[in-house]
């Protein structure tokens, strides 16, 4: 069977990876993928810690799925957002988006 | 366990046996006996394939008064043998600008996830994959590979009308797979399980009983998932030429083709699995689950023939009018009867079988005539505002 | 429990070997005389202009999203529903508030007029 | 070193690897692509942990609505930014020491923790994790709070995101 080191060192890899793409990634659309893999690395967390703890007790399987609808929301509403200042500024830079009100 | 009652088990023990028997660990031995039994599985699906093909062509060929496929073979039964030849030596064609990996993915992903539902149809309760306790959400999942495929193959092949033809295909599907989601969540509801093998085990009294209009708008959502006239998006010929696989020639074009065959039948098979029984006829199951397993394949031909029936009587809706029907209509209802579905089931499933069978049909018909009322309601209201409000014709005019 | 996923994932491994098996049958027995004006992009025998990223209007978009968030409501409804048989009419009006108030959603969408393909 | 071990560091690797190109790759539909890849990785991971209903449902939300969603993002921002343009930042080296102090000292963090290494218990034949789920989210002792709160912020979200994106200029 898997250790837990095994996962928890996967997840916190794969979370470090996401970080780098939301901080140096221009395109707004490739920060948000960046932000999946960090909310893909949260759950994977959860998920194992249900499996390791009292798994009886669902808790880490019902974070996980809130996680999931906080991740649809966070699309829902970024992308949006990212089309929106599309059609009006023609952009899709994030160091351009800089001010707050046009 | 002897060979009739249950024979999936009894050739996987004896090869058990005889593998073992051969020095071989335990662990392999059962890899090798599951890898041997998906590609049975597999190879028989492939064969049934190409069947369909032949039945499509037979069918509509006598939905349109002609004879079909009858001069290879007996009845034209060899005709599709003859296509796949066909189709393997044709010069494949990839288009200049292509995104090659992705351009040959994308077949390959689409007929996969066609492959992929059959591993929890439980062709008799002995003769099943797997029964997952999340078979209902396997299959929108499985389903959404192929949405992935048509994007893929879109995108990969360099083409403006491909492309839009996905875009439309895509918003057409996931529209429609909201009141699919819906409907499932029906059996689900009533049999208190999603496993397929589960449901199928509830249905002493088959859930079309239960929940008629259910049944209606699975069908009607699996043939706009499949891509079927009358919600044939991808082969508006006349708007976007064939679709998302307009650059795909030979083989490659052969597989979608094929795919979308299997998936007709596939659904027409989960029609009968959620509604209908699955395995299930009057007791006529009991007699050995080769039994079963046709009374399922008879029933998912039925449920073919049905959507074969719909594809060549219906014409074509127009894009907008399709989404609209989806989103103002379809969606709503299936919210609706599920609501509905799970207050009469948590009242009355403890009481009277027929008492239970009486309400919901009940529940369904209050149901059905007031959306019919609504709707007539709201056509009235729009042929008002187009042709000035309607004057009641007074006697003796 | 591992042993079911284990099928499915031999059933993935057949599934994509049969269909690569018939692409790579076909390359191998298929004539292959590839030309420019073969392999052009397909037009109905106009020339191509540009690539083909053609600019889509955001009604895909919304479609999508409306689609994201009832798909997102179903992961929840799942376990509930399964959970039904064992539990009070209380649970059910439970469901029924939570579907209730995503239904609210796609009132507001259909009013905005987001639902009609203009 | 036993099959599922096997499985893991397999699985690991694509998702790791597949990772490092959705934040490098420049075509921004191989990114998606890449990251669908991912995805499904870790869909696989949740399978060997026993939680099939959240591996499909990884399929079922990320790869069936999230991805798509995504590329038709994509497609709708035809911007000035193709494959061509550098699509990192000035600083991106920085980024990438900044990264690796966070794994380092999240790896850190969990080293000095006592149930690093520590193993699963098996789960009894009998656990149906789907209905034990479902009791959890409808009792009112367990998660009811949470489980309406989130069709809220479905709510919310959907409201939200049809306003911005349809807010006519």
């Amino acid at each position: 069977m898997l250790p837990l080191s095994w996962l928890l060192a996967l997840s916190a890899a794969l979370f470090c990876i996401g970080l780098f793409g939301v901080l140096s990634r221009k395109n707004a659309v490739a920060i948000l993928l960046g932000v999946e893999l960090m909310l893909n690395a949260v759950n994977i967390n959860l998920v194992s810690f249900w499996r390791y703890g009292n798994f009886a007790q669902m808790s880490g399987q019902v974070f996980a799925i809130i996680v999931f609808a906080v991740a649809a929301a966070e699309v829902a509403v970024g992308l949006a957002l990212v089309i929106s200042v599309y059609r009006q500024r023609n952009t899709v830079i994030a160091d351009d988006i800089d001010m707050m009100k046009w | 366990m002897s060979w009739w009652t249950d024979p999936v088990h009894t050739i996987a023990a004896w090869l058990t046996t005889l593998l073992t028997g051969w020095g071989l660990p335990a662990w392999l031995a059962s890899l090798i006996i599951q890898f041997l039994g998906v590609v049975v599985l597999v190879s028989l699906l492939m064969l049934l394939d190409i069947f369909l093909v032949w039945v499509e062509r037979k069918v509509v060929a006598r939905f349109q008064d002609r004879l079909g496929p009858n001069r290879v073979g007996p009845w034209g039964l060899i005709q599709p043998f003859a296509d796949i030849v066909k189709l393997l030596i044709k010069e494949d064609i990839t288009p200049a600008g292509a995104d090659r990996v992705i351009y040959n993915l994308a077949p390959i992903i689409s007929l996969m996830s066609v492959l992929l539902l059959w591993a929890i149809v439980p062709l008799a309760p002995q003769i099943l994959g797997v029964d997952l306790n999340v078979g209902a959400l396997y299959i929108i999942a499985a389903g959404a590979l192929g949405t992935l495929a048509i994007i893929m193959a879109a995108w990969s092949s360099n083409n403006k009308y491909a492309l839009i033809g996905a875009f439309r295909q895509v918003a057409v599907l996931v529209s429609f797979e909201v009141p699919m989601i819906a409907v499932m969540l029906i059996p689900t509801v009533l049999a208190g399980s999603m496993g397929m093998n589960a449901i199928v085990q509830a249905q002493n009294v088959p859930f079309v009983f239960l929940a008629p209009l259910a049944a209606l708008i699975f069908i009607i959502a699996a043939i706009a998932e499949l891509g079927r006239s009358p919600f044939d998006m991808n082969e508006a010929e006349s708007e976007i030429v064939a679709g998302f696989h307009i650059e795909y020639t030979g083989m490659k074009f052969g597989l979608f083709y094929a795919g979308e065959l299997l998936h007709a039948f596939t659904f027409g098979g989960f029609w009968a699995i959620l509604f209908f029984g699955g395995y299930r006829f009057f007791g006529l199951e009991t007699l050995g689950p080769l039994v079963s397993a046709a009374i399922l394949l008879a029933k998912a031909m039925v449920g073919y023939w049905f959507i074969m029936w719909v594809r060549y009587t219906v014409m074509r809706i127009r894009i907008d009018h399709m989404l609209a029907f989806n989103w103002k209509f379809l969606t709503p209802l299936a919210f609706v009867l599920l609501m509905v579905t799970a207050l009469v089931n948590a009242w009355l499933r403890n009481s009277n079988v027929l008492i239970y069978v009486l309400a919901m049909l009940a529940a369904n018909a209050v149901i059905g005539l007031g959306v019919l009322q609504i709707l007539r309601n709201v056509s009235r209201r729009d042929r008002e505002k187009v042709e000035g409000p309607s004057q009641p014709v007074a006697a003796g005019q | 429990m591992q042993n079911e996923w284990l099928y499915i994932g031999l059933f993935v491994v057949v599934g994509a070997l049969v269909p690569t098996a018939a692409i790579v049958l076909s390359w191998i027995i298929s004539p292959k005389k590839p030309n420019p004006i073969k392999q052009s992009t397909y037009e109905c025998g106009m020339e191509t202009v540009g690539d083909n990223w053609v600019q889509f209007k955001a009604q895909y978009y919304v479609f999508a999203l409306v689609f994201l968030v009832f798909d997102v409501e179903t992961v929840f409804l799942f376990p509930w529903a399964v959970a039904l048989g064992k539990l009070s009419v209380f649970a059910v009006l439970e469901g029924i508030i939570f579907i209730l108030i995503l239904l609210a959603g796609l009132v507001y969408a259909w009013r905005k007029g987001t639902l009609d393909w203009v | 070193m036993s099959l599922a071990q096997i499985v893991f560091l397999v699985v690991a690797a694509v998702i790791l690897g597949s990772a490092l190109l959705v934040v490098t790759t420049r075509n921004l539909i191989h990114a998606a692509l890449w990251l669908i890849v991912t995805l499904f990785g870790v869909a696989v991971l949740y399978a060997l942990l026993n939680a099939g209903f959240l591996a499909v449902v990884q399929v079922v939300i990320y790869i069936g609505a999230i991805a798509i969603l995504f590329i038709f993002a994509v497609m709708l921002t035809r911007a000035d930014l193709r494959d061509r343009a550098p699509q990192l930042n000035r600083g991106w080296w920085l980024n990438i020491i900044l990264a690796l102090l966070t794994f380092g000292g999240l790896i850190w963090l969990f080293q000095s923790w006592t149930g690093f290494s520590k193993t699963a218990a098996d789960i009894p034949a009998g656990f149906d994790a789907v209905a034990q789920l479902g009791n959890a989210l409808i009792s009112p002792t367990g998660y009811l709070l949470p489980f309406e709160v989130a069709s809220v912020l479905l709510l919310a979200a959907l409201v939200g995101a049809v306003y911005v994106a349809f807010s006519r200029k």
